[in-house]
């Protein structure tokens, strides 16, 4: 059984690192082949002769390609993603700062999309075709067909302006001082320092946007855990387990559920991606500085370090979680676990 | 070529043929996958105009002998030997296509949803430079063949029942006047009224043009009705083969017994049979040097886990069990 | 003799014209096994389904009429009354071996779920090792050499006839008094059929529990069964004795079904064959199998025939006498 | 489609009250495409410069600023933009690019995949790995955001919008092809035509091709939703046509200063995108219906 599952993992790595290679492959034919004139979309707008001089040395775009590639190659793996030219600031060190904000956001909509997800799903499929399952699909529908930014105005506007019970955008209130930076988790720095003023701001200040993302995303959840407890409950085994006499209310929510949340595994980095194409949209509506900002704020001042940097790391990140799930997946089913899948 | 009436039409010699199962296939490599033999060294001869069954269950390597003998896929080893040339990769597509069909157990796969009766029928004669009248005659005679009638022509496939999908595919087989039909569980799907009526066109085109069957079931009772010879594998190898009236009559290898006790017969009653199951039944290594039924034998010896029977020549017929080893 | 199941004026259509089942009466009494033999479209699923109580999962279905097992009314029962007599009262075994366990469920979870069950239905406290205990006597009873090993497995390692003899398994530990068995074997290879055949029907005799044995293979039935039910189209067309049945069948589909398993070689004759096929739904005034029939008279679809009684069996044929059922009994 | 059959469909999609809705809007939605995109390009070849602004209640250019800020009524069913547009016309006026991209992306996208994914399900293999490896690739990438890269790197523009979205939109439908691929590769008709002696082109072309779109083709319906949706949040960072051009996300982008207290400027374009990704929808779920019963 361990040998079984060891090996599944290490073929899953494999393709995973392998995939890795594929986003810097590909990252760097965009950057350096595609882009019609790299060193001044590298150096942005504003940069002098000497500058964009400056940028063609350091990013040795001068040599043979190969070279180039090396050297790309080798700043990639070590983190090195150049200066921003708008912020004045090593990339590297703007990803650390903003991205773990928006990754907090994320996991907790995350977490909360799948609970939410999974539930209004089995709650649907149950009910085929009568009103609750109209209510959850109109609910799914509307939500999933509704562009990130109007989700956002619409929350804004009903838990901010009419009802004046949430703060309608920023990280925390700005007369406050953020916490130095010694951890990149922001809610912990403010706990190190004990600034408990800031940690409340904070926290009030997320709810909107976790609810904002949450909406937007619990429907991808809800449909497939719709459809999967809909095909799961017609199998036989399930007419099995109604006639061995187990209470209905065990078969639905133990065997149906059980066995429909293996496909809501797989769609879990699709879960995340569409959070992060959310996060760019929602935290500009809420001027919230996560990566979103970052990105938002790399393309809107032609900053191409930041931008490259930024998806790269993304694309990291979504590599990561499938490599993860796929994990997650083989130890729910005993079919993979044992390598017959 | 002329063809010597006593010369098989196609020969089949020391066939091999493996699968990797169960494995996960990554960048091209199977991991941790086991192999699975399909056929050990399986040799068989067809002759022109006869009808030779393939007897056996799931996992016996029959559907693996119709690919080999279509080419559908090629043998890891030994060689295909059609009207005395052998079938390679290279040139199965001009000796072999469309002179071996197939007809498949699947009768809503077996025709594309998509087409009509005509299109399906005469899609064997694409290369044919017919004119459409010319193709139209054919496929009506073909058609007419199987107990269809003109006004199927037009009939979209999808509206038909498996019945009549069954005698579309076999239509669709005999129009190109090929020299093997091969009949993968060609009938068992089908309700067995409507399988008796497929079985009789069969036998009655067969007589008609003289055709050459080989004809793969899991049914003893329709094995008996088809076949002039019968040839019984199990786990890829062949275990007795012979005259279809000697060998399912009286068969002598102890699986060939099982099988014709096990079949179920009008008001029979199961006889012989070991209410012991086959918990620990053989999966798959080729080299393992022993009788593979040993497990399920009732007249296992010694001598049957030492090496594996090798075929032996009785009177009419060739039994792979060493009961039979100086008779 | 005490009887187990009685259904009587069963109609059954899904939507709001397809016809599955129509004025189907029986009876089944204690330790019988009893074929409901029919090809496909004779509705001998929606059959079982009704009998097992699993018609009202379909909710594009309608019926009416009455299924009685041990004096519970299926069809008008409570969802609490179902949940009483499934697994103790009813049991089923269906026919696709693969897909009749939960994959995500280990074969002991499985089977000591069904203990569990059953002694609480009978109220006896039971600890996991007696449970271990029974489940393991229940799985040599279906023959597993090595009962501690094959609890560990999950479904996808076992073999189809091995699953199949882990339903089994199931139902001697739930003691139903009526075993519902749709297509068991159809797929299985014919020697793992024999066996597992031959051992449901020592289970069901051992047990004393009463089968219902759904099949599409009249010598399957013949074999195992001591009475058999033959559907076509939905009606019953003849009901009698295995022996008397099939030495000697009344119905002329019966008869056709009979010849029409191949017995001998091609070089002795043709199959004799039942002309034309099934055409499902389609509007037939009287006897559904007029238009196959090589006996049909012009009295055939004047109204459906009536099923009556001759020789101590049952049949729905003119031959033996012109009476039709009642025009309201067609499912429209 | 012969007459007969899209009258056919069209009754069945009336039947259930989704699809019935979902068939409107989509009627509507390129109805209207089709009608202003031609009064627009074909108008000035025929020598009537403003064609385009025909069927509409306003310039959607034409600045007035007495008007400006006014909330929806009669005369401004949508309200004005603080330079005193239409948004109702101006709404209108870019229904036409959103039809076409979304129609261009999902096409292009059928087809790069179709090829991608058609071969690597049918020649498995190597064929299969490489294919399916660059597919995995281009999904590690949130869409979105490797569109916006891939547009801010070759230029901003219309075209580029397009192209960048096909490069990021085709791998979903490589997917979707190469298992409908592995699918009909079990079918055994496919053995039959082999055996008659068709090439491996011919196989694909006549029996893969049209069985696989015609599972496909209820994704992309739903799909062209999901482009607009896609293509509402570029422009809403700025990735569109550039300004004065009207554009849904856009609208909203602008209108996003004058939230909430002119609500209707960043809402209802949004809410007009809503609808018709919610046609689309529903409409893509009656095509599935109706294939299936097919």
């Amino acid at each position: 059984m361990s040998s079984g599952i060891a090996r599944y993992i290490a073929t899953r790595a494999v393709a995973s690192i392998i995939t890795v290679l594929g986003a810097v492959i590909l990252t760097f034919v965009l950057t350096h082949l595609l882009a019609p004139n790299p060193a001044h979309i590298w150096a942005g707008p504003h940069a002098s002769a000497s500058e964009i001089a400056a940028i063609t040395k350091e990013y040795h775009l001068n040599q043979p390609i190969q070279i180039q590639l090396y050297y790309y190659i080798i700043d990639l793996f070590t983190f090195n993603f150049g200066m921003s030219p708008f912020f004045k600031q090593p990339v590297s060190q703007l990803i650390l700062v903003y991205y773990p904000r928006t990754l907090i956001l994320i996991a907790i909509a995350m977490f909360i999309s799948i609970i939410i997800g999974i539930y209004s799903g089995a709650f649907a499929a149950v009910r085929q075709d009568k009103f609750g399952d109209g209510i959850v699909r109109v609910a799914y529908l509307l939500t999933w067909s509704t562009p990130p930014f109007l989700v956002a105005l619409f929350f804004q506007y009903l838990f901010s302006y009419y009802a004046g019970w949430l703060p309608s955008g920023q990280l925390a209130d700005p007369s406050l001082k953020v916490p130095p930076f010694v951890t990149p988790i922001l809610p912990l720095n403010a706990i190190i320092f004990g600034d408990w003023g800031f940690l409340s701001s904070y926290i009030v200040h997320s709810i909107l946007p976790v609810i904002a993302l949450t909406a937007i995303s619990f429907g991808i959840i809800t449909r497939i855990t719709r459809s999967s407890m809909l095909e799961t409950m017609k199998l036989d085994f399930i007419r099995t387990q109604i006639m061995k006499g187990t209470k209905m209310s065990k078969v639905v929510y133990s065997n149906a559920v059980k066995n429909s949340l293996i496909p809501v595994v797989t769609v879990i980095s699709l879960l995340f991606s569409f959070l992060i194409v959310g996060s760019l949209v929602i935290e500009e509506v809420f001027s919230y500085t996560g990566m979103g900002y970052l990105v938002t704020q790399a393309l809107y001042n032609y900053d191409y370090p930041t931008l490259i940097g930024s998806i790269f790391v993304i694309a990291l990140s979504v590599i990561l979680i499938n490599f993860v799930t796929d994990v997650v997946y083989a130890f729910i089913d005993p079919r993979i676990r044992m390598g017959e899948r | 070529m002329v063809l010597n009436t006593n010369d098989p039409i196609l020969r089949l010699n020391n066939i091999s043929k493996s699968y990797t199962g169960g494995g996960r296939r990554f960048l091209g490599f199977t991991q941790g996958g086991k192999k699975i033999v399909a056929l050990e060294k399986v040799s068989l001869e067809i002759m022109k105009g006869e009808t030779l069954v393939l007897l056996g269950e799931s996992g016996s390597g029959k559907t693996t002998v119709a690919k080999m003998i279509t080419g559908l896929e090629l043998p890891d080893s030994g060689e295909i030997i059609f009207k005395q040339s052998k079938l390679t990769s290279r040139n199965r597509n001009s000796l072999a296509r469309g002179k071996i069909q197939m007809v498949f157990q699947d009768a809503a796969s077996s025709l594309d949803p998509y087409y009509t009766v005509f299109q399906c029928v005469s899609e064997p004669l694409f290369k044919s430079k017919d004119t459409i009248e010319k193709k139209v005659d054919k496929v009506l005679r073909a058609l007419e063949n199987v107990g269809l009638d003109e006004s199927y022509l037009e009939r979209n496939v999808k509206e038909l029942s498996g019945g009549q999908k069954q005698r579309i595919a076999i239509a669709r087989a005999i129009i190109s006047d090929p020299d093997i039909i091969v009949f993968d569980e060609a009938t068992s799907s089908l309700d067995v009224s409507i399988q008796a009526q497929v079985l009789n066109i069969l036998v009655d085109i067969q007589e008609k043009y003289n055709f050459t069957y080989v004809f793969i079931t899991h049914d003893f009772n329709v094995a008996k009705f088809m076949a002039d010879r019968v040839c019984i594998i199990y786990y890829g190898r062949i275990l007795e083969i012979g005259p279809s009236e000697i060998v399912l009559s009286d068969p002598k290898h102890p699986y060939s017994i099982l099988l014709k006790n096990a079949s179920p017969m009008i008001g029979k009653e199961y006889e012989d049979i070991d209410v012991m199951s086959p918990d620990e039944v053989y999966v798959g290594d080729s080299k393992l040097g022993y009788c593979l039924f040993y497990n399920r034998c009732r007249n296992r010896m010694e001598k049957c886990l030492q090496s594996e029977p090798p075929l032996f020549k009785l009177k009419n017929r060739e039994v792979a069990c060493f009961l039979y080893e100086n008779k | 003799m005490e009887r187990i199941l009685r259904v009587e004026d069963l109609n059954v259509t899904y939507g709001e014209s397809t016809r599955a089942l129509r004025k189907v009466n029986f009876d089944l009494f204690q330790g019988e096994i009893v074929g409901i033999v029919g090809e496909s479209g004779s509705g001998k699923s929606t059959l079982g389904l009704a009998i097992a109580s699993l018609l009202a999962l379909n909710k594009k279905v309608k019926f009416s009429g009455k299924v009685n097992v041990n004096g519970v009314d299926i069809l008008n029962a409570s969802e609490e009354q179902l949940y009483r007599i499934r697994g103790t009262g009813i049991f089923v075994i269906f026919q696709d071996p693969f897909q009749s366990l939960d994959p995500l469920v280990s074969i002991e979870d499985h089977l000591s779920e069904a203990y569990a069950i059953s002694s609480d239905r009978n109220n006896v406290k039971v600890n996991p090792e007696q449970i271990r205990k029974a489940v393991i006597t229940a799985l040599k009873k279906v023959n597993f050499t090595n009962p501690e090993v094959i609890l560990k497995k999950y479904p996808h390692e076992l073999s189809g006839g091995q699953n199949q003899r882990i339903m089994i398994a199931m139902a001697i530990l739930e003691k139903p008094k009526l075993l519902v068995a749709d297509e068991p074997t159809t797929a299985l290879d014919v020697t793992t059929q024999a066996q597992v055949l031959t051992l449901l029907k020592k289970i069901v005799k051992e047990e004393d529990m009463s089968l219902l044995f759904i099949t599409h293979d009249l010598a399957v039935a013949s074999m195992l069964c001591d009475r058999i039910i033959v559907l076509y189209d939905g009606l019953i067309q003849e009901i009698g004795s295995v022996k008397e049945t099939i030495s000697d069948p009344l119905h002329p589909y019966t008869k056709g079904l009979i010849n029409s398993i191949p017995n001998e070689s091609k070089k002795e004759g043709r199959l004799k064959f039942i002309k034309g096929m099934y055409i499902h739904n389609e509007v037939i005034d009287g006897c559904p199998f007029y238009p196959r029939c090589d006996s049909r008279k012009d009295e055939c679809i004047k109204g459906i025939p009536s099923l009556i009684e001759t020789r101590g069996r049952k049949v729905r044929c003119i031959i033996y006498g012109v009476e039709y059922e009642r025009s309201d009994t067609t499912a429209k | 489609m012969a007459l007969s059959t899209t009258w056919a469909f069209l009754k069945r999609m009336m039947r259930n009250p989704y699809s019935a809705i979902g068939t409107v809007i989509m009627i509507l939605f390129f109805g209207w495409a089709i009608i202003e995109g031609i009064l627009r390009y074909l108008g000035p070849a025929l020598g009537f410069s403003n064609a385009g602004y025909l069927l509409l209640p306003y310039n959607p250019f034409s600045f007035n600023l007495s008007q400006s800020l006014v909330s929806p009524s009669l005369s401004h069913l949508f309200g004005t933009d603080s330079l005193g547009r239409d948004l109702f016309s101006r709404v209108l006026y870019s229904i036409p690019i959103d039809a076409a991209i979304s129609v261009i992306v999902v096409g292009g996208g059928i087809v790069v995949g179709g090829v991608v994914g058609l071969t690597a399900g049918y020649y498995g293999k190597g064929v299969d790995q490489v294919n399916m490896r660059v597919t995995d690739l281009f999904l590690a990438f949130p869409a979105l955001v490797l569109a916006m890269v891939i547009e801010y790197t070759i230029g901003r523009s219309i075209l580029y919008a397009t192209i960048s979205l096909i490069v990021v939109w085709w791998p979903v439908y490589a997917r979707l092809f190469r298992s409908e691929a592995l699918r009909i590769k079990n079918m055994r008709f496919v053995d039959s035509a082999i055996l008659s002696g068709l090439s491996r082109m011919q196989v694909i072309r006549r029996h893969f091709v049209r069985p696989a779109l015609n599972t496909i083709m209820s994704y992309a319906t739903v799909d062209l939703g999901n482009v607009i949706l896609t293509y509402s949040i570029l422009s809403f960072l700025g990735l569109g046509i550039p300004p004065p051009e009207p554009e849904l996300g856009s609208m909203v982008s602008d209108g996003l200063s004058y939230f909430p207290q002119n609500w209707w400027w960043a809402i209802l374009p949004g809410v007009v995108i809503v609808l018709i990704v919610v046609g689309a929808a529903l409409f893509g779920d009656g095509v599935r219906d109706y294939l299936a019963g097919e």
